[in-house]
């Protein structure tokens, strides 16, 4: 049996190696762990500020914003029904009939109208499938729409304002007061109630019977 | 809110915008299995902007297409759901529905309210409807020799065959029709007599409407209808027959049934039922008497000589049978002109003759019973489907066109109708599939769906209504009215040729009372009630006391008589009693079955004059000696993917002379087949399930208080609970299919029922107490009891079943992650399992149909009964945004909604005046399982014991 | 480096040598020294004067503080989102008891187990006592006792003298 | 000098032979064909279990023949059962280090690595059970933008905690034990390859008195925690049928008797591997007829008390009266499934009585027998306590029936090859038994001759 003299099997360096080793293993598992929960909060993956590319480039800075047309001339629905609705083509007509009509960024809009098919807009803001979310029930208990849409008059191209995770949607399901407005003012972008916006949203909530407690319930989304 | 929903006159304000058809490519992808024609249509009509609800995994689906109308209109509002009133039909028989669409998209039917035959209830047929509008197996555009053609090529067919008939008057042209109620058809045929007055028209209805009508011709000398007004009796006999099984009278009856049961503190209403194969009236009948068909003619005149009627005597009877005529007597005796007794189809014109008999002699007429001129093939003088096949053999017949019927599948075996069919030179199918019939005539032309109709139907009490379409084709069909008008050499509008028809009846007012007549979906004015006393005088047919057993033929509660088997909703149905899914069975007498060794799903040979059929055997509990039952409507060839080859086909052996009861032998094979049955075990082992009271001591024991070392969380404004009446319950799944209907529950197929898989919300229990020979039968729907100290919420490690405050035990699918706690631990097993992807299985309903306000439950997620939360967050809604409280009855569940007996009701228990509150304070109120302390928001009432031995307690 | 070695060697045949050899070590003033056995001797240690009670308390800390994190954990998951689970306590202490007795028990081994190889300074692959000749003994059946150079006594001579003298099997120089 | 009656070791070896022999199994492999051609047959079983996986994975639960009630049955029988196996070896281990009996030391290393591995296969089971598999980190308490948390109330979820702390703590045990013997491999290895490996493993372990000193507490306290630890886990597994309210499941009975259970059906597997292990390595040396003789009478001990646990089920029923359970308790003795009632008391309790007898104990096939037959017996018990309740709970009208799909057996055998591969492997690159711990006790049973 060979024998050996020396039980020194490593080199000084190995153990600098050895514990680098053991310091970028641990680093790396516990960033892997804070990486995978700060990649769900990236605008990648909640795909906030990002205008997708649409038909026809639509300015809600332009229309809402500088012109002051109200969401609701567009978005018919929102106060009747669960969806706010996408304008018709028609909607769009009714305008630019008179104004632009000649405008080539608008030919997608004509050739909508022409060939009666609908233009395709891409969604911005899309909620899970699983997901059944009202506009009409919150803008009747004085939800504006810049609460969740954000400053829409100041898009020159529409992108999605806020994250739509469930924590969003929990905070203020948790405590409605402060995001509440008066009726008037659910489409008004830059409205802010003066002084504590707990006092107006206490009021408005006693007003509309918000049912307080009972709207994180998972059946009030899910079902 | 289903309770007072706003109708619409019509769907044409939708129609036809081709923005919908890119709206729906987007969202809808099973269009792209149709053929080009039929899905070009179908998109175009398909609503806009679906809210399909997927429970897809992947949540980062940020942008999607979102396709708005080109000219919106005025009254379409996406994801909002619209109804309409229309009908649908059974037998001919109009069945009036409510019809819910969204984005014009019909989802689900409901029985119409209002409607003097539905009073907004339903039944199992009625809520599968909607399922086969969107049956991919329709037949999608005419065909020739299975080839695809157009309608011109059919209107030029028509044409040259019209100049043939025209030479002859039509003398070699035959016309099979099924039943039908419709006014504007029978218009149409009185033209079509006038046009070819030689030619010859033949009724086939397998169901047997035509013997109904030929007993009560026999009975009473005339054609009539016998109109049992059940809510007026306080006693009913009945003789074989199955007045609150299946059919298209079962509404009516059920509805009227419960009225009456409940019209005191006690039952107002006694059921005595004399029956052979055990159905829903022998199972709620206070007393019962398991008696051969071939015993009811001579049981029947035994009761009549009990009651004194002349002409009758006694004849020999045996110690049960003399029991129950005798209580039967008493107690027709002691109802005072309440009392009423029926015969079935089955058990021959002599009972019947017997029963008119009784029924005039006890004052039943008028009072119990109402007769009027038949509602159906009014004014059609026909000939049956028996002339028809000798004719077709003598070469007699050139030309047969049938309409809506199937007889290639549904005639009796012994008529060989295929021999007869191919001697024929032109043979035209006009109906919904390609069935065995098209498979085998020369043409096929595909019939509209009741729902992409124009036309019009009474229901079994004579109400007109006029069928609107709810929805615009999407396959290449025509409405049968234009077809016919077709063979007349016409190309008309549907809608044109229905308002001929009222137009003549409105008269001048023709504008407002045709809109009435859409928005209420039926005309109103009845019928009018005929006088006619029994026939004198009769002759004694001799006893056909052959050897062999008595075979009963009935048809299938949930496929009827095989028109519906293509629909997974209805083949995964569990038949009443049986509680059989896919397929037929060969019910056999417990002792017969004891005597031969033979087990359930032994397979057996039924020999009928050389004519044999083999089935699985079914040992019925309480199914009289020496009688066998088979049912009618399976093993069908050409029904469709869902359809095909499930069950045998009892039409095979079926002998045309007598449909319904004949006899035959039946020998036990030495091989087995797979029962897929949802419930394996009928007695209730010594538990007391199903409480009962009676009159001696109408009120259960009070409960004892259930100790609990948690305190109660607080509960929101509402509290939701339900009560479900087990009195009332005459197990005719209505509930169930509803359920399905409502909550998108998966159809899985025969082979995932056999492992126990089915996913039904809501089963309805059945159990039997006593002899096997000669039970007692109960119901017991359960849906979830959702406790408010649930077990399965606590086993949960992932918060995706939860409590609400209002009581509500959530099911949260997006957060399943599928460990089944939940139901390991849940002492009721209501909760359902998704083991495989249920969504696209070829039993599956096709995704139009699926309700957008309820998640599509993906593989690998538990649910359950949600009390209808969809339908509760609507109410909350509608009441948020008026800034009001919920009302009781603002929200309805899809049970409740369709329970034709009312035996389900639902509501607030924090409201002590709701009608649910009520009933929890009803003597007969008692909670499942009470003991184990669950504290269910689901709880029952107590059946009523006034049976036999509730008697016996008494004396 | 060969000025400053690590130290003296010495190699002894028998637990109860060594046992002795390290007491006479001790008694002839030698602080600093060290001893290799292929396993645990509580005796030489009870010579050497070593103690360290540290593992106890770094057990007992770990075990508390999986204690605290799991009562936290469980507490705050009811705070941060209060639901009716099955009509149940809102903060069920009993149900609570499994995952504070498992993370009590995880941490303090945890706690331990580094705890032992940061007193140990180990993982350490490359170190002076591995150079000695025949080292891989001391696994074995051999048992080392070394005198650091560090020590205030420590004299090449003498000290390889002094460990021949209580009997040593084998003496080695062991470079640092 | 021959063996004493107290010694468990013969004494006629020194311990440079012991360490040589044991160091050598490693680094000169003595049953390379028995060990090749049971790696073949694990190798196989493997690939079954990954074949299963990629079929439940693409399918769904819905493969195996799971339903409506019984809703759970292999994957948790399998569990419960793999987690029992893997109670014995941290048992033995910490035990009866701390009671002091030595002749664990020949035991307990192969028994730790095959804890070690079962616990692996059990832990897998509730991954491959769940129906959305991919959404399991639901089941940790991280941050989450749904702003949802885990629900502690649930057994499962003691469960995922209670497993991950018995691997871990189990790892961490077995690790700290087996440094010195590394270390010992490492100094024997003469390739340079086997240095490097073996000398980063005992992360230069150098037998330091001070060091040693260190490890004996951490050891020691460590097994302290460890055994309350072992019966923690599987009470708590005990929990996931104690928590509900299904008869025969719910019952005080069930901690003591599924720890128990586990224990015996654990020293039944280590009975096995030792009888195998001296077999395949030679160890008559060091695995003795006395060592069969104790294991033996450990067998018999917890079987006894296993046993005690089903005769206090009956009483507990018949005492308490309640009709579900007295229901559930005739259906076990009579129903369907009685087979399984009948055949785990056979193969649990019947061979167990030959244990009776010293000569049994002592001959090895003869404990191979029992063990074996103790294995299957317990595999029956877990299988007849789930599918039994589950198949007839409560409600007459929701009783069904269960059969196992092919998928349920091939997972099944398939979890055997997942154990069988990685300790095939241990087996032939660690020491299977504890060197230094070994040469411990032989120096002390020689100090007890000569003293």
């Amino acid at each position: 049996m060979p024998r050996h003299s020396m039980t020194q099997i490593f080199s000084p360096a190995a153990d600098t190696w050895l514990r680098l080793a053991v310091v970028g293993f641990l680093s790396v598992c516990g960033g892997s762990v804070v990486g995978a929960i700060g990649f769900a909060r990236s605008a990648y993956v909640t795909s906030i500020d990002n205008a997708p590319h649409q038909p026809v480039p639509f300015s809600h800075r332009h229309h809402a914003g500088e012109l002051g047309i109200d969401c609701r001339y567009c978005h018919a629905d929102v106060e009747k029904g669960p969806k706010a609705g996408l304008p018709p083509t028609a909607t769009c007509m009714t305008c630019h009939s008179q104004i632009w009509t000649n405008a080539a960024m608008l030919e997608p809009v004509r050739q909508s109208l022409v060939e009666n098919k609908p233009l395709r807009w891409v969604r911005v803001a899309k909620l899970p499938d699983y997901v059944f979310f009202r506009h009409d029930i919150h803008i009747a208990k004085g939800v504006g729409c810049v609460t969740c849409h954000g400053r829409i008059d100041t898009m020159p191209l529409t992108y999605r304002a806020h994250a739509f995770t469930m924590q969003f949607c929990l905070d203020c399901h948790r405590d409605p007061t402060p995001n509440l407005r008066p009726a008037d003012r659910i489409t008004d972008m830059t409205w802010k109630p003066a002084g504590n916006p707990r006092d107006p949203g206490g009021k408005i909530a006693a007003h509309v019977g918000i049912r307080f407690g009972e709207l994180t319930h998972c059946y009030v989304c899910h079902r | 809110m289903t309770t007072s929903p706003r109708q619409w006159t019509s769907i044409e304000e939708l129609a036809g915008d081709a923005a919908f058809a890119e709206r729906i490519a987007a969202e809808f992808p099973v269009a792209a299995t149709f053929p080009p024609t039929a899905r070009r249509d179908f998109l175009k009509i398909m609503a806009a902007s679906f809210a399909l609800a997927g429970l897809t995994g992947c949540e980062k689906s940020p942008f999607v297409a979102g396709i708005p109308y080109v000219d919106q209109p005025e009254a379409a509002l996406p994801g909002v759901p619209r109804y309409y009133a229309t009908a649908v039909t059974l037998n001919g028989y109009a069945q009036p529905v409510l019809a819910t669409t969204y984005d014009g998209r019909p989802t689900k039917l409901d029985g119409l309210p209002g409607h003097p035959a539905t009073l907004g209830r339903s039944d199992v047929f009625m809520q599968a409807a909607v399922l086969q509008l969107y049956d991919p197996d329709r037949a999608q555009s005419p065909t020739r020799a299975g080839a695809p053609v157009t309608w011109t090529d059919v209107g030029a067919m028509f044409s040259a065959q019209r100049q043939d008939w025209q030479k002859d008057g039509g003398k070699r042209l035959r016309l099979l029709l099924s039943q039908t109620t419709s006014p504007t058809l029978a218009r149409q045929i009185k033209e079509f007599q006038s046009q070819f007055p030689a030619a010859q028209l033949h009724v086939h209805d397998a169901s047997g409407e035509r013997e109904r009508i030929a007993n009560a011709i026999a009975a009473y000398g005339e054609p009539l209808d016998l109109h049992y007004q059940l809510d007026a009796c306080s006693v009913v006999v009945s003789f074989d027959d199955d007045f609150l099984g299946p059919g298209p009278r079962q509404l009516l009856h059920a509805i009227e049934w419960a009225q009456a049961r409940r019209r005191t503190d006690v039952p107002g209403i006694h059921l005595y039922c004399a029956d052979s194969i055990p159905g829903a009236t022998g199972a709620v009948a206070s007393h019962r008497l398991r008696a051969a068909p071939s015993r009811m003619s001579h049981l029947i005149e035994a009761l009549a000589a009990r009651l004194g009627v002349a002409g009758a005597s006694a004849a020999d009877l045996s110690e049960q049978e003399r029991h129950w005529l005798a209580r039967a007597g008493a107690a027709i005796d002691g109802a005072k002109g309440g009392a009423l007794v029926t015969a079935g189809l089955g058990t021959g014109s002599q009972t019947a003759r017997w029963a008119a008999r009784i029924n005039d002699a006890i004052g039943a007429s008028g009072q119990t019973l109402k007769l009027t001129p038949p509602v159906a093939n009014p004014g059609i003088d026909v000939a049956s489907l028996g002339e028809l096949v000798t004719d077709m053999d003598n070469g007699q017949v050139d030309t047969l066109v049938i309409l809506d019927a199937n007889p290639v599948y549904t005639a009796p075996g012994s008529l060989d109708f295929v021999n007869a069919l191919s001697k024929v030179k032109t043979s035209i199918h006009i109906g919904l599939y390609r069935d065995e019939t098209g498979h085998r005539c020369n043409w096929q032309l595909p019939l509209t769906h009741d729902l992409e109709s124009w036309s019009d139907a009474r229901a079994v009490d004579g109400t007109a209504t006029i069928i609107q379409p709810v929805i615009t084709s999407f396959y290449d069909v025509r409405s049968r009215h234009q077809i016919l008008a077709m063979m007349f050499g016409r190309d008309e509008e549907a809608d044109a040729l229905v308002k001929e028809t009222w137009r003549n009846a409105f008269g001048d007012s023709f504008d407002a009372q045709w809109k009435k007549a859409l928005r209420d979906g039926f005309v109103a004015g009845s019928t009018a009630q005929a006088q006619a006393k029994p026939a004198s005088g009769w002759t004694e047919p001799a006893p056909s006391d052959v050897d062999g057993l008595d075979i009963v033929f009935r048809l299938d509660p949930t496929v009827w008589d095989g028109r519906y088997a293509n629909l997974g909703w209805l083949q995964e149905l569990p038949k009443p009693l049986t509680t059989l899914t896919w397929g037929n069975v060969i019910a056999v007498p417990p002792a017969w079955a004891r005597d031969f060794a033979v087990e359930n799903g032994d397979l057996l040979e039924v020999d009928i004059d050389g004519r044999k059929v083999l089935g699985p055997a079914w040992i019925m509990p309480g199914q009289a000696d020496n009688t066998i039952g088979l049912w009618l409507g399976h093993g069908r060839e050409n029904a469709g993917r869902v359809g095909n080859g499930v069950g045998y086909n009892a039409y095979a052996v079926r002998p045309a002379a007598t449909p319904w009861t004949t006899k035959g032998s039946v020998r036990k094979l030495d091989s087995r087949e797979a029962l897929a049955i949802t419930q394996m075990h009928h007695r209730m082992e010594g538990f007391d399930f199903v409480r009962e009271v009676s009159a001696a001591s109408p009120s259960l024991p009070a409960p004892s208080p259930q100790p609990s070392l948690y305190p109660p969380y607080p509960s929101a404004k509402n509290a939701w609970g339900m009560v479900i009446d087990i009195d009332s319950c005459i197990g005719c799944n209505a509930c169930v299919a509803a359920c399905t209907a409502e909550n998108n529950v998966a159809v899985v197929g025969k082979a995932q029922v056999e492992m126990g898989r089915e996913m039904h919300w809501l089963r309805i229990a059945r159990y039997y107490t006593g002899d096997v020979e000669n039970p007692r039968s109960y119901f017991q729907p359960v849906p979830c009891m959702q406790c408010e100290d649930a077990p399965c919420e606590m086993g949960c490690p992932v918060h995706a079943t939860v409590h609400s405050p209002e009581g509500i035990n959530q099911m949260v699918y997006n957060r399943c992650i599928g460990t089944r706690t939940c139901s390991s631990y849940c002492p009721y097993k209501v909760r359902r399992f998704n083991y495989l992807d249920y969504r696209n299985t070829p039993e599956a309903p096709v995704e139009p149909v699926h309700n957008p306000d309820v998640t599509v439950r993906s593989r690998g997620v538990m649910e359950k009964c949600t009390y209808c939360t969809q339908r509760i967050q609507a109410a909350h809604v509608a009441a948020d945004k008026d800034n009001r409280d919920l009302h009781d009855g603002d929200v309805v569940t899809a049970c409740q909604a369709a329970c034709p007996t009312r035996a389900i009701v639902f509501g607030d228990i924090n409201d002590p005046n709701s009608e649910v509150s009520k009933l929890r304070r009803s003597g007969r109120h008692y909670v499942l399982l009470d003991e184990l302390g669950t504290r269910p928001r689901t709880t029952y009432l107590a059946k009523w014991n006034d049976g036999p031995d509730s008697e016996d307690d008494r004396t | 480096m060969a000025d400053t070695p690590y130290g003296f060697v010495a190699e002894f045949a028998t637990e109860d040598a060594i046992v002795k050899a390290a007491r006479q070590v001790r008694q002839a003033g030698y602080r600093n020294i060290d001893a290799f056995t292929p396993f645990p001797l509580p005796r030489l240690a009870r010579i050497m004067r070593i103690r360290d009670s540290r593992p106890a308390w770094l057990g007992l800390a770990g075990g508390i503080f999986g204690f605290l994190l799991a009562f936290g954990m469980q507490a705050f998951v009811s705070y941060d989102y209060p639901l009716n689970v099955g009509g149940r306590p809102l903060y069920p202490l009993s149900a609570y008891a499994v995952v504070i007795f498992e993370l009590t028990i995880l941490f303090a081994v945890l706690f331990l187990f580094v705890g032992l190889l940061v007193l140990n300074r180990l993982p350490r692959l490359n170190y002076p006592i591995f150079n000695a000749p025949r080292f891989h003994l001391a696994s074995k059946d051999r048992f080392f006792l070394c005198i650091k150079a560090q020590d205030r006594q420590f004299d090449r001579e003498s000290t390889a003298r002094f460990l021949r003298d209580i009997g040593a099997v084998s003496i080695a120089l062991v470079p640092s | 000098m021959t063996a004493s009656a107290t010694d468990i070791l013969p004494t006629d070896q020194s311990i440079g032979d012991v360490s040589r022999q044991l160091t050598g199994i490693p680094l000169h492999f003595p049953a390379r064909r028995q060990w090749w051609i049971a790696m073949a047959v694990a190798v196989a079983l493997l690939m079954l279990f990954i074949v299963s996986v990629i079929e439940l994975f693409t399918r769904g639960v819905g493969i195996w023949g799971l339903n409506v009630p019984v809703t759970w049955a292999f994957a948790i029988h399998n569990y419960v059962w793999w987690l029992g196996i893997g109670h014995a070896g941290t048992l033995i281990s910490a035990l009866l280090l701390l009671t002091g009996s030595e002749w664990r030391n020949s035991l307990n290393r192969f028994a730790e690595t095959m804890t070690l591995f079962a616990v692996v296969c059990a832990g897998i089971y509730p991954v491959l059970h769940l129906g959305r598999p991919w959404y399991l980190y639901w089941m940790f308490p991280y941050p989450a933008t749904m702003g949802v948390w885990p629900q502690f109330r649930s057994p499962l979820e003691w469960d995922i905690w209670a497993v991950l702390t018995y691997l871990s703590v189990s790892v961490l045990f077995w690790y700290t034990g087996l440094i010195p013997d590394l270390a010992n491999a490492r100094d024997r290895a003469t390739r340079r390859g086997w240095q490097v490996f073996l000398g980063i493993l005992a992360l230069g372990w150098r037998g330091s008195t001070i060091h040693w000193h260190r490890w004996s507490r951490t050891y020691r306290i460590m097994a302290a925690i460890a055994v309350p630890l072992v019966v923690s886990v599987h009470s708590e597994i005990s929990l996931l049928f104690a928590a509900s309210q299904l008869p025969g499941w719910h019952s005080t009975l069930f901690p003591p008797y599924f720890v128990l259970g586990a224990a015996f059906s654990g020293f039944a597997v280590v009975s096995v591997i030792a009888v195998a292990l001296r077999a395949m390595f030679g160890l008559e040396n060091l695995v003795t007829r006395k060592h069969f003789d104790v294991l033996g009478k450990v067998l018999l001990a917890t079987g006894l008390m296993t046993g005690y646990g089903y005769v206090f089920e009956v009483v507990d029923v018949l005492y308490g009266g309640n009709p579900h359970d007295l229901q559930t308790l005739l259906d076990r003795t009579t129903g369907a499934y009685a087979w399984l009632y009948w055949g785990a008391v056979v193969f649990n309790f019947v061979p167990l009585q030959l244990l009776w007898w010293r000569a049994v104990r002592r001959t090895g096939w003869a404990l191979l027998l029992v063990s074996v037959s103790v294995i299957i017996g317990m595999w029956l018990e877990r299988y007849m306590i789930l599918v039994t309740t589950l198949y007839r709970d409560f409600l007459v009208s929701s009783w069904s029936h269960y059969t196992p799909t092919f998928w349920d057996w091939s997972t099944y055998f398939g979890t055997i090859g997942l154990f069988l591969v990685p300790f095939l492997l241990a087996i032939r690159f660690i020491p299977v038994i504890s060197i230094f711990e070994t040469e411990k006790t032989l120096l002390d049973e020689r100090e007890a001759h000569d003293g």
